[in-house]
């Protein structure tokens, strides 16, 4: 048995299988709701609606990560050729398109879960709750699911200025009143549509609960940067869905759960043990989103001494010590207390002394370059695996623009695998592996060429 | 008494097919021929062939319809339709009950939605030979195969492997890989089958499939990849005993229809001096 | 200052053929050159700082080859292209370059040519998505920033009067636009769909005074001529994304069909509602960016309060101007057309074509890679779309 | 006397290259067919024989190439880029940029003095980007792959292709001929598309001098004509291009046995 563990080029985290289980509890939690009668709402992952929608008794279901759920059990591909002989065009978004072939079951099974469905399925919505933050599939594909469907839509609405507005005066302050006031409206109309008062001590727990939960990640993600790297992304994918997909369950399971996470990656750190079982070679960043259908592919890369400890995507956000004391409305604090304007993050992150410099230099840009690229400095990476989306503009379309500047800046290569979140046949992995071990001689060569400039890594 | 004759030309990219029918729908000849690289010059012969065993010459014909991929490239026609409308005409003559037909020719695959014997509704493959009879073509003479013995070997697959490659050509390169590591051939083949049939039969769908089905087109010949499509659309398919002929058919009964409607409204002028003339154009 | 000698659709066509011709002459006599990207970027404040406006477009006829190290093949051809055309300098030209968050793509697109082709003024509007109080308030918020952008750019000060009486000219080129497409309902149409797309891309490569003489006297030029359009038995409303080159309708046009109608944007899309006049006249500026453009890239509903869902309410809500199109220029068919990777139009697809079959109007969908050698292969599609409803 | 053996097993031919001391010994190449385990056997026979040698006589064999994993006698494997990065260095040591024509895909690679890979790009999942296109439509056109080139350069004016698939681009160019275009027009067509193609690719990976071709497709001196104009620089190109791959295989070979390379 631990014989065979040795041989694993994975050395997964222990305390992870707990926090990944809870996800399950998630889709019981929606199937008891259903079956109790008590609302249930399909909703895009965003910092929002969580807090509100608990608050307000309602259990939430998560079609993106069920999407990467049927993926990872390869279940996804019948949903998509549902999705496609429903006239929606395959290039859409692999979540959207296995969502909609779900969809268009149920409503063939009369409101039933479709037998073929995994972890019990996602009940029939009481109503969907859309995003407009990070990608446009995300408030198009809910609306476009009034074909099956007559569940209300909502849509939050969030900004997304670029960084040169984010520093001009009085665009965060804006930002904060739009905020403050979509959430209030939702609140308006959750009302409406459930026939009770919003009860807002309760948002406050729940919004702590949150942030317990966000702090804790991020401090394991700080000592993530260890050498050599004490947990790997696998691991950090499998424990990511229990934080970020809470929907109603009670956060003190969870939050125990990144505690003992805690524990086990600090002991990994104090004894140097890495988060696979070869030497650890290369160190990479992973951006993009991860091939849910493939991840076994990252272990025949740690078979090779690739150790992936950093990735953009679902990455917590540095705990904010702010004082709200002064602040009265519930939803303007709750605002507040997760909105940071770009001019504190950057003296967050580089210092009062550093800050006026990067100020500058994105307001002549226009981009925040150097807090973008930064993570790769700070977990010293010796390459980024940009993995290009088929069927996602949103995670693929700046890719490119990063590794050039990355590679500008940092002399940090990028090796670009093209696949999808869901749909397998776009992925191929013996071409795959085959760039990945031409990129090796890439990253021995940007390492001396980062010596000679007199980087530290 | 002068009966009266109409011919239907089908130009695909791979076969062309002429048919010529009498008044009363009678077929007299068909003629099917690879599609040289001549289009015009050979849609002549081909005419020339038909109207010999036919025992007419060209002036006996009231009226040619051209149809298919270079049916712009026929001088001696009446009237250009799409491969579309004739195929579903051709496919309700031959089975009046159809409602779906799917056509794999060379060039692309298509789904047709018949109503009373003609077409409602229609999908097409993109131009990609992935889910066409090129796709079966390119790799068949890679697998020094005759088209014809494709289907036959498959029924004799046991266990079909599974080719996930779109693209043709690296679809080849995934077979080989496949044989070489030990493969029989008759499971990859039904392999690529099932790939072609798999892309068609996800395509049919959006049409919302209605028996009777009817499988029409060059990869029709094709027992294989019937099964395939059976099983992908989970309902028996139909063959017509010569699944080539389905678009000129069809093309020569429209144009006897539309003869039938100029003359009844007074306003149908036969060609005069249709020639089968070798039109050359290098210029 | 070089004075056009050609009026009418030989102007459209030298315009059509050398877009920037006139932009050029008039940025060597001075005046400041503003592309933008997509219909979002409110041209009444450019125009009333005496800004020339001029629409940022791709070249469907010219390969793709310096973009793909920037922007991946998986995302929008004509954004990709735009790209490409702005790094091989061929809108070196530009003294700004304003853009709004149309898409996700749109949005990427703005940064890297902030990056790369570097326009010396930049501005990036971040355009809510949803219709309803409160986004419009976010977006009075935006334009009330990106004015005072323009004020600092140009060094002027932007006055309510000012924006006045652009909005005044501009919603004068809107009546135009409109009045040129009421010669697209006789049968035959007196401009063909083609030929349409010549004269707004013409029009959006105009100052606004210049564009309105242009309009005037190509409306008189149709109404004059007798070479227009033939009669044919189709009559098409074309819904859909960008189409800034003839070659699509040209396609269509060879065939059994006139293109009566469209709804894209470089079409009726930007017209076919006036800004209307408000006290501030931010307010109707706002209202009109957001709400009265209906393009797919915007989430408009049927009561955006709605506690129930009502899917066919929904898409009358969303798409009865459609079919009041089709009504008004007697369109007997619909061709549903996107460009390949177009998430907000491919979204809208299977709902606006719901919407047509429950009124009646046979459509059908293509989907290019806007590429003008690859539309080939869709002429058999409309043929056999024309036979179907023909 | 130490022998390396290269073996590069290609989806269309299979190529092979015995040295000795950095010398090549033998060099041979055969149609892959159906079965890489096969070829590979005939592949080393062949080999053998050409340097009058024995199989025990090879120090280390590299296998590279589509079928590499096939190779039963291989020592040791290595991705095809790196090889023809190797193999490149080893007959131009100046050059920094390399355009790899194969059958199936297109690579560009940017490599070091040491012939190590610095950046690497690869043609998109279609073969319409790979020399498969110019035997396709060579084929259409029953002109003999040798000839296209020169008789591409005949054209000034190219005609455009629709499709970016090298399937249809068979069909393609049959109506091209049925129009009446002559074989020149098109065959300029097909690889100025091609060079098109190639130009963006290395676009993305950026130029630096020197700059060369290899891979099957630099045998046709119309393509490396078309490309030098369409970049508008000299391009080396090895004598027998279609072996560097192979022979870049026999160098790492000698690396990894003398544990230079990982």
């Amino acid at each position: 048995m631990t014989q065979e563990v040795k041989t694993r080029p994975l050395n997964r985290l222990k305390s992870m299988y707990a926090l990944r289980a809870e996800v399950d509890k998630m889709y019981e939690a929606g199937g008891d709701a259903k079956a109790e009668g008590r609302p249930v709402a399909w909703v895009m992952l965003e910092g929002w609606a969580n807090a509100i929608l608990s608050a307000m008794d309602v259990i939430s279901v998560y079609p993106e990560n069920y999407s990467s759920l049927c993926a990872a059990a390869k279940l996804a591909g019948p949903f998509l050729e549902r999705a496609e002989s429903e006239g929606y065009p395959t290039h859409l978004c692999g979540y959207a398109r296995t969502c909609v072939g779900y969809s268009a079951r149920m409503v063939e099974l009369n409101g039933q879960i479709p037998p073929e469905a995994p972890a019990g399925g996602m009940p029939k919505p009481t109503l969907l709750v859309s995003s407009g933050e990070v990608c446009d599939a995300r408030f198009k594909w809910f609306q476009s699911l009034g074909r099956y469907f007559d569940a209300p839509v909502w849509t939050l609405e969030s900004p997304s200025p670029t960084a040169r507005d984010s520093l001009t005066p009085g665009t965060y302050e804006r930002n904060v009143q739009f905020l403050t006031n979509e959430l209030r409206q939702f609140v308006i109309f959750l009302e409406k549509l459930l026939g009770k008062k919003m009860d807002y001590s309760r948002l406050n727990f729940t919004g702590e609960g949150t942030n317990e939960i966000n702090r804790l990640r991020w401090e394991i993600n700080q000592l993530r940067k260890a050498r050599p790297g004490p947990m790997h992304s696998r691991d950090f994918w499998s424990v990511m869905s229990a934080a970020l997909y809470r929907g109603g369950a009670d956060p003190t399971a969870i939050v125990e759960g990144h505690k003992k996470l805690y524990e086990e990656v600090k002991y990994r750190v104090d004894h140097g043990i890495a988060a696979i079982n070869r030497p650890e070679k290369y160190r990479l960043a992973f951006e993009g989103l991860p091939p849910w259908h493939s991840l076994g592919f990252l272990d025949d890369l740690a078979d090779r001494g690739w150790n992936f400890v950093c990735e953009s995507a679902y990455s917590p956000r540095r705990p904010i010590e702010i004082d709200l004391s002064k602040i009265s409305d519930p939803i303007e604090k709750y605002v507040r207390a997760r909105y940071r304007s770009l001019a504190d993050s950057i003296v967050d992150e580089f210092g009062a002394e550093e800050a006026p410099k990067v100020v500058e230099e994105v307001m002549q840009e226009g981009s925040a370059r150097r807090l973008r690229l930064r993570h790769i400095r700070e977990y010293q990476c010796d390459g980024v695996l940009l993995h290009v989306l088929l069927s996602c503009r949103a995670a693929s379309s700046g890719l490119s623009l990063f590794s050039d500047q990355l590679l500008d800046v940092y002399k940090v290569p990028s090796l670009i695998i093209e696949g999808d979140i869901i749909d397998t046949s776009l992925f191929n992995p013996a071409e795959a592996l085959r760039k990945a071990e031409t990129f090796e001689e890439t990253m021995d060569h940007y390492r001396k060429v980062r010596k000679d400039m007199g980087l530290e890594w | 008494m002068a009966s009266i004759y109409f011919a239907g030309i089908d130009l695909g990219s791979t076969m062309t097919k002429v048919v010529i029918i009498d008044g009363s729908e009678k077929v007299l000849a068909s003629v099917v021929q690879h599609t040289g690289a001549e289009h015009r010059r050979l849609a002549n012969r081909v005419m020339e062939e038909a109207l010999g065993k036919a025992g007419l010459s060209v002036d006996n014909i009231a009226y040619v319809i051209a149809t298919g991929y270079g049916r712009i490239n026929v001088p001696f026609a009446d009237k250009q339709i799409t491969e579309l409308t004739c195929h579903a005409r051709g496919v309700a003559f031959f089975f009046p009950k159809a409602r779906t037909a799917i056509d794999i020719g060379g060039q692309d695959a298509k789904a047709l939605k018949i109503k009373d014997g003609k077409l409602v509704d229609f999908v097409m493959s993109d131009k990609c030979a992935a889910g066409t009879g090129r796709f079966l073509e390119v790799i068949a003479q890679a697998l020094g195969l005759k088209l014809e013995d494709l289907g036959p070997l498959s029924l004799k697959s046991t266990r079909k492997v599974t080719i996930s490659n779109i693209c043709t050509v690296f679809a080849q390169q995934e077979v080989v890989g496949q044989l070489s590591a030990g493969a029989a051939l008759e499971d990859v083949v039904a392999g690529l089958h099932d790939a072609i049939a798999g892309r068609v039969a996800r395509m049919t769908r959006r049409l919302k499939v209605e028996p009777e089905v009817v499988f029409t087109g060059g990869v029709a010949k094709n027992a294989g990849v019937v099964k395939a499509l059976e099983e992908n659309l989970g309902c028996p398919v139909l063959v017509p005993s010569d699944p080539l002929l389905s678009g000129a058919i069809g093309a020569a009964l429209i144009a006897s229809e539309t003869v039938a409607k100029l003359q009844a409204s007074g306003t149908f002028k036969p060609m005069t001096g249709r020639r089968l003339e070798a039109a050359s154009f290098f210029k | 200052m070089v004075v056009a000698t050609k009026q009418g659709m030989a102007r459209v066509d030298e315009l059509y053929r050398e877009r920037p011709q006139r932009v050029k002459e008039l940025k060597s006599g001075g005046k400041k050159i503003v592309g933008y990207l997509c219909i979002y970027p409110v041209l009444e404040m450019m125009t009333a700082l005496d800004l020339v406006p001029y629409r940022v477009v791709g070249d469907m006829r010219e390969p793709i080859t310096k973009a793909d190290s920037y922007m991946p093949p998986v995302v929008c051809p004509f954004l990709r292209s735009c790209l490409d055309t702005g790094l091989k300098g061929k809108y070196d030209f530009l003294d700004g370059m304003v853009t709004s968050h149309i898409c996700d793509v749109g949005s990427s697109l703005s940064g890297v040519w902030n990056y790369t082709v570097k326009t010396p003024y930049h501005y990036h509007i971040d355009t809510p998505h949803t219709v309803h109080e409160t986004s419009l308030e976010q977006l009075r918020g935006l334009l009330g920033a990106f004015r005072k952008s323009l004020e600092e750019f140009t060094g002027n000060k932007l006055t309510d009067a000012m924006l006045k009486a652009a909005i005044a000219l501009h919603n004068e080129q809107r009546a135009l636009v409109r009045e040129l497409y009421e010669l697209k309902k006789p049968d035959p149409p007196l401009i063909s769909g083609a030929e349409t797309i010549k004269i707004i891309k013409a029009v959006q490569s105009l100052p606004t005074n210049e564009g309105n003489a242009l309009l005037r006297s190509v409306i008189a030029d149709v109404k004059a001529r007798k070479n227009g359009p033939v009669k044919k038995s189709a009559r098409l409303l074309v819904w859909g994304s960008i189409l800034d080159d003839t070659a699509l309708m040209e396609m269509i046009e060879s065939l059994d069909a006139n293109v009566v109608m469209d709804d894209t944007c470089v079409g009726s899309r930007p017209f076919f509602e006036d800004v209307k006049p408000t006290a501030d006249p931010i307010d109707g500026l706002a209202r009109h960016y957001l709400v009265d453009i209906k393009c797919p890239r915007t989430f408009r509903a049927w009561d955006f309060y709605a506690t129930k869902k009502n899917y066919m309410e929904d898409l009358k809500a969303r798409f009865s101007y459609l079919s009041d199109y089709a009504r008004d220029w007697k369109a007997n068919g619909v061709i549903v057309e996107s460009v390949r990777y177009c998430d907000t139009h491919g979204y809208e697809v299977p709902g606006v074509r719901d919407y047509f079959k429950e009124v009646g109007l046979p459509s059908i969908y293509l989907e290019h890679d806007y590429t003008e050698g690859a539309l080939a292969p869709l002429r058999t599609r409309v043929q056999g779309f024309l036979e179907i409803i023909g | 006397m130490a022998y390396y053996l290269g073996v590069d097993i290609g989806s269309g031919t299979s190529k092979g290259v015995v040295t000795q001391n950095g010398q090549v010994l033998a060099v041979h190449s055969l149609r892959t067919g159906v079965n890489y385990r096969l070829v590979a056997e005939k592949l080393r026979t062949e080999l053998l024989r050409n340097a009058a040698i024995s199989a025990g006589d090879i120090t280390f064999t590299m296998a590279t190439g589509q079928g590499a994993g096939m190779v039963d006698y291989a020592d040791g494997q290595a991705a095809d880029i790196r090889c023809c990065a190797r193999g490149m260095n080893s007959i131009f040591p100046r050059v920094r940029t390399i355009i790899d024509v194969e059958g199936q895909s297109t690579q560009v690679v940017r490599v070091n003095d040491h012939g190590q890979v610095i950046n690497f790009v690869i043609s998109e999942k279609c073969a319409s980007g790979a020399g498969r296109f110019l035997e396709i439509i060579a084929n259409v056109l029953q002109v003999p792959l040798e000839e296209i080139g020169a008789l591409s350069l005949k054209s000034d004016r190219p005609v455009v292709f629709t499709t970016a698939c090298a399937v249809f681009g068979e069909s393609e160019a049959v109506s091209r001929v049925a129009e009446g275009v002559s074989k020149e027009d098109i065959l300029a067509g097909v690889h100025k598309a091609l060079a098109d193609k190639i130009a963006s690719l290395v676009e993305r990976v950026g130029m630096e001098p020197e700059c060369g071709m290899c891979g099957g497709g630099a045998l046709s001196a119309g393509l490396v004509e078309w490309v030098q104009r369409r970049l508008g620089v000299k391009l080396l190109v090895p004598p027998e291009p279609q072996f560097v791959t192979a022979l870049g295989a026999a160098i790492l070979a000698r690396e990894k046995w003398s544990g230079k390379s990982s």
